[in-house]
């Protein structure tokens, strides 16, 4: 993993001015030496301790929304997410209660039932985040109604197809086009339960002026929602490689 | 650039426009002012639409989708022309109470538009509004601008009935 | 141009001597509740028939805020004989004119409404009903700008905030922050850029207070704005108001230009290094904007998403920089704070609830309107003493504090004082203070179906638990009310409130459970009325076996 | 033996009981032919979860000392018995007469396991759920069709408006997601049953597995 300085809303944090602290806390028991600036989520990967996500990507800004990585945090009154919350000192977290996951499935079967998840004809089968997390927690069916949906395919782009259908608004790839391409294609239009991820001005992706084609929504995308044309049920592989030689490239250039 | 050049010549033929620039550059036409502006294209066009959206999305450097993300995010904007007349019903909660649901539904029944809508006829537009500040009248209904204060369905009805038949006379 | 203190003073005696012949003095309220019902049309007429009768030496038509009680518009409030004249119209005119210095006119006297004004204790409407809201003039005759040239030349900023924080206001949007400690945080930001933020984007169904002040008494929330930039070492202000409110933006616009134009607002202001100036940005109609974050992404001009917090906008806010944002009725607050003390201010109220609070009555209740009454009032006063009682002499059943992030709290609890900390244990919140009282006929799975809609409508769409959680209740809440319930839609309902409550990004999703959570804990019944029996026991929902079982 | 059966097993599955208990097969298959009575239920699927039970190839000889087969779509009875111990449903409930059968199924069955992804998720079943039941049948009866356009209404049953997953209509006691549900999982899911224990497929299958 590459080094990241970078604040939780994507802010590069000046070292010259700001030198790190070093602290120490407690995650799951174990004690843990973690500089001020890292978050929970990323102190605990980098022990071992593996908090579900969903929203978050590495090279990624961080949005918060998709609330899987809520842990319990000792004398905090809420549920923090993660992703965004730094670690302190003496900051004792829980990442793996039994209310948290139960929280955490329950917030899974609820991105189940908003759109229409059909693993079993889906390009991603096999290969999904969605569809993981299921399995990590444990989601062996979804005890809240579905509520049905009927969402539209954009297959107007020569070379990619978006299903709506599939989609989970982590705005992954709403990101990666603004932060790392660049073009801001894509963002999120309406509110609430009609939010929608769209192109330019709602447009067929095919007709936007803006997109350069470059594909690193498709491969940001977790679940199937975003893929490459011509790929069957579960051959759409995401290659997210390029991602931290990107940022790096990036700023090397910059310097 | 092809956006750029219809919204110039449109710019040439419509004086409307000026308002719109103005509002862009008493904010210095930084991207920060797209509600004012955007509140500015609705105050004198009555609606955004797409030449609006890649106009203004041009002239304050704001991506396209950018621009349609805070179209939509906001019910106060509305991307399809109203009617020439609008009816709107507010669903505060003490209208809600005092029977705006009958009106809305009674509407319904009547004109055949739920609220959003305009009339095939382009003629009537029903709008709710989440809350007027009107609550001690409750319920509230606006019709063109002019807000009366405890109306019954079939008030509503009449009022909205005599603007139709006002408009075939003429 | 600077103003000293002098010129306030003097620009107050001016305003005294014009009024100094005036007899008799006829404020009417123009107000959006009275102006839509043509108070602004009485007003000409008073003024034209005045002019015809050539009274107007000692005779003053009055364009004046809010008088409060806005069911039985359009109000008339005659000085100095203390009569109220409700419903108002254009043929009263001459009769009323008539009765001056005689005897009031019975047939619109509404005195029997007399302990609506009387139980009121005014602080943040003292000038509504009082001041013209389009004169700077007025308002600085009443006492007005005083305070912000007492905190600028007589106090330095930690003695404002000390004020501030000794009178124990808090928070009046919602939430019940200490309000001394949000300043005492901004003014400790270590930044040069820093910002003051109105919130006044009011969204909650069934509430009026802020509109009502920005158009009855502008000046007094600029003010408390100016004292807050120079407490916390602001130069730049926003009002974050409704674009639904175009009578408040056009005179918070005009009170604002006055200012400027006056000098208390702009460079140096009364001869200090003070800069301020405000702008007004308009809201385009989302309620999740009150949430402070999302409030800020709305006036940088994107779509209005709360973001996590910490950091909090004290320390990263507008544009990044430290930014405190209030209410307008907090706003509304500070001056006459800083003009009687924090101490003053910490008399009124309860222990942990100082000063008063301003409700907007509304729904199945006599007197509708807006009311100002001291912290710990209790319930049933507000109710049955200020409001009235119930019409039709129906039953009370429930008072929904505190909108969509509300609850709805039973008659059981109507004695219990109006504080943040009793709302709070009966599973409501203070909220920004609309009251919606409810009689036998409303239904309480409705109205908790109605706050949900609301709720799921205004939701951002940014966190799942929100965007998605809410429509799952909205849609049980609907099967229920259709009569197509089943018995495990409660304990699925209660998981999911539970659900939201817990894990949503934002204060909107955390407290949007509240309607339906408090309607399950005092009126599970009538929840399982409509599941079982499938019938409504209100009479409001129509569920299908509703008429068999009747 | 039963002390230690919990409802909710240690990964959060829950065990939905309907009174019944494990013992119960026991007493019950010395009661009767000795065997454990196991149903298998198609509605609206595509077969497949049948196809993945046979799969478990030589081992169904070794199941089937143990196991009944009483009611199924791969031996030839008509009505659904009543008192069996075990009933495996695949497919989701789409029409009127599955809604009935579930609801027989269920007051029969001992312990129901939703079998596959269809009767879990509904799954393909419900791709047809975001439209109106008359534009599905149009189109794929009318629109669709060279010959014989119609949309046929009689003698087959009626489509509900939506097709659910059987949860929502009855209580399940089991899930045992996949599409189709490998034969392993399903070998596993029958034998543990079988040694009186709750069985725990996580890992052993998946949502389009």
């Amino acid at each position: 993993m590459t080094e990241q300085r970078l604040h939780p809303r994507g802010k590069p944090l000046r070292t010259d001015v700001n030198p790190v602290r070093l602290l120490m806390c407690k995650i799951d028991g174990k004690d843990i030496s973690a500089r001020e600036d890292e978050t929970i989520l990323s102190v605990a990967r980098q022990n071992g301790i593996n908090i579900p996500t969903l929203c978050h990507l590495d090279g990624l800004s961080e949005r918060g929304a998709c609330r899987l990585c809520i842990v319990e945090v000792k004398g905090a009154p809420r549920l923090l997410p993660s992703c965004v919350t730094l670690v302190r000192q003496d900051m004792e977290v829980t990442t793996n209660s039994e209310r948290v996951t139960a929280y955490r499935r329950k917030i899974l079967e609820l991105l189940f039932t908003e759109r229409n998840h059909v693993c079993s004809v889906c390009v991603s089968n096999g290969q999904c985040e969605l569809q993981a997390l299921s399995v990590e927690l444990g989601m062996s069916h979804v005890h809240f109604d579905y509520i049905y949906p009927r969402h539209s395919i954009d297959a107007t782009h020569s070379r990619f197809s978006v299903d709506h259908n599939r989609c989970v608004l982590c705005a992954r790839c709403i990101r990666v086009c603004d932060e790392v391409e660049g073009a801001h294609v894509m963002d999120v239009m309406g509110r609430g339960i009609t939010a929608k991820v769209i192109t330019d001005l709602s447009q067929p992706w095919g007709d936007s002026e803006t997109c350069t084609g470059c594909g690193k929504c498709v491969h940001v995308c977790p679940t199937g929602a975003l893929s490459e044309k011509g790929k069957s049920v579960a051959e759409m592989t995401k290659r997210r490689q390029f991602l931290p030689y990107l940022q790096l490239m990036r700023k090397e250039g910059q310097k | 650039m092809e956006a750029k050049v219809g919204a110039k010549t449109k710019e040439a033929q419509d004086t409307r426009w000026r308002f719109v620039n103005r509002t862009m550059r008493l904010h210095g036409n930084a991207p920060h002012a797209l509600i004012e502006t955007l509140h500015s294209v609705q105050e004198h066009f009555g609606f955004l639409d797409t030449d609006s959206l890649k106009y203004v999305a041009n002239a304050l450097h704001v991506p396209l989708s950018l621009v349609y993300g805070v179209a939509t995010f906001y019910h106060y904007f509305t991307l399809k022309p109203p009617g020439d007349h609008t009816c709107v019903v507010c669903k505060g909660t003490a209208c809600y109470i005092g029977g705006a649901a009958t009106i809305l539904n009674t509407f319904e029944d009547e004109f055949g538009i739920g609220p959003g809508e305009t009339t095939s006829d382009g003629k009537i537009s029903l709008v709710t509004a989440r809350c007027l500040g009107s609550c001690g009248l409750a319920p509230a209904v606006v019709f063109d601008g002019e807000v009366k204060g405890r109306m019954k369905a079939d008030e509503v009805l009449e009022k909205v009935r005599r603007w139709t038949e006002n408009d075939t006379n003429v | 141009m600077t103003l000293t203190f002098e010129d306030l003073q003097q620009i107050a005696k001016i305003e005294k001597d014009k009024q100094e012949g005036i007899k008799y003095q006829i404020n009417v309220c123009v107000a959006a509740g009275c102006l839509s019902c043509q108070s602004g049309v009485v007003k000409e007429s008073l003024e034209r028939e005045v002019n015809r009768r050539g009274l107007e030496n000692w005779t003053r038509v009055k364009g004046v805020g809010c008088l409060g009680l806005c069911a039985v518009g359009p109000l008339l409030y005659l000085e100095p004989d203390g009569v109220y004249y409700q419903g108002v119209q254009v043929s009263d005119v001459s009769e009323i004119l008539d009765s001056l210095g005689g005897s009031p006119v019975s047939r619109l006297d509404c005195s029997s409404h007399l302990p609506f004004f009387k139980r009121q204790q005014k602080i943040v409407l003292e000038n509504c009903g009082k001041v013209d809201p389009e004169s700077i003039e007025d308002y600085i005759a009443e006492g007005g700008y005083q305070a912000l040239y007492t905190a600028l030349r007589a106090m330095t900023p930690n003695e404002v905030i000390d004020d501030v924080a000794t009178s124990g206001l808090r928070g009046r949007g919602g939430a019940g922050f200490p309000t001394g400690l949000k300043w005492t945080a901004v003014s400790k930001a270590f930044n040069k850029t820093k910002f003051v933020i109105c919130n006044a984007d009011e969204g909650d169904p069934g509430a009026f207070m802020d509109r009502s002040v920005l158009e009855s008494d502008p000046h007094r929330v600029i003010e408390g704005m100016a004292i807050a930039g120079a407490a916390v070492g602001a130069t730049n202000g926003f009002i974050y108001v409704r674009a639904e409110y175009p009578l408040a933006v056009r005179r918070l616009r005009h009170a604002i230009a006055q200012a400027e134009r006056l000098g208390v607002l702009g460079k140096n202001v009364f001869n200090t290094t003070f800069d301020f100036e405000i702008k007004v940005r308009l809201g385009a109609g989302a309620f999740v904007c009150g949430e402070e974050t999302a409030l800020i992404a709305s006036i940088e001009g994107r779509r209005g998403t709360p973001r996590p917090r910490p950091p909090f906008p004290a320390e990263f806010g507008l544009w990044g920089f430290p930014t405190l944002i209030n209410n307008v009725e907090t706003f509304a607050n500070i001056p006459p704070i800083i003009r009687n003390g924090g101490d003053w201010f910490a008399e009124i109220g309860t222990e942990k609830s100082k000063g008063t609070k301003v409700f907007a009555l509304a729904g199945r209740v006599n007197n509708t309107g807006l009311i100002e009454v001291p912290m710990g009032t209790p319930l049933r006063d507000i109710v049955f003493d200020i409001g009235g009682g119930i019409p039709e002499n129906r039953r009370f059943k429930a008072v929904q504090t505190g909108g969509p992030s509300g609850g709805c709290i039973p008659e059981q609890f109507l004695d219990m004082p109006v504080d943040y900390e009793s709302l709070a244990k009966v599973g409501s919140i203070m909220g920004s203070g609309g009251l919606i009282i409810m009689d036998e006929t409303s239904c309480m799975v409705d109205v908790a179906k109605f706050f949900m809609e609301f709720c799921m409508s205004e939701s951002c769409g940014k966190c799942v638990p929100c965007r998605v959680g809410t429509t799952q209740i909205y849609n049980l809440l609907s099967s229920i009310t259709n009569g197509t319930g089943k018995s495990a839609d409660i304990p699925n309902l209660e998981e999911l409130c539970d659900l939201v409550k817990n894990t949503s990004l934002c204060g909107l999703g955390q407290t949007s459970p509240n309607p339906v959570m408090s309607t399950l804990r005092y009126f599970r019944d009538e929840y399982e009325a409509h599941i079982h029996d499938k019938t409504c026991p209100a009479g409001a929902c129509n569920c299908g076996g509703s008429k068999e079982a009747k | 033996m039963n002390d230690n059966i919990k409802k909710t097993t240690p990964n959060g599955w829950t065990i939905e009981n309907n009174g019944w208990a494990l013992q119960d097969f026991e007493e019950q298959a010395a009661a009767s032919s000795g065997k454990v009575k196991v149903a298998t239920v198609w509605l609206d699927g595509c077969s497949g979860c049948h196809m993945s039970f046979l799969d478990i190839d030589e081992k169904i000889i070794g199941l089937a000392d143990l196991i009944e087969i009483v009611y199924s779509p791969l031996v030839d009875i008509k009505q659904f018995p009543g008192g069996v111990d075990v009933t495996l449903v695949e497919g989701a409930v789409s029409s009127d007469e599955d809604e009935e059968k579930i609801h027989e199924i269920r007051n029969g069955t001992n312990l129901l396991i939703s079998f596959g992804d269809c009767a879990v998720t509904a799954n393909v079943p419900a791709m047809r759920n975001q439209f109106k039941v008359d534009d599905v049948l149009t189109r794929a009866y009318v629109e669709n069709a060279t010959f014989n356009q119609q949309i046929p209404r009689f003698g087959v049953p009626r489509l509900l408006k939506k097709a659910r997953p059987v949860h929502e209509i009855v209580n399940v006691d089991l899930f045992l997601p996949g599409c189709p549900p490998p034969s392993d999982a399903i070998y596993y899911v029958l034998g543990e049953l079988l040694e009186g224990r709750i069985p725990d497929p996580k890992g052993k299958t998946r949502f389009g597995a």
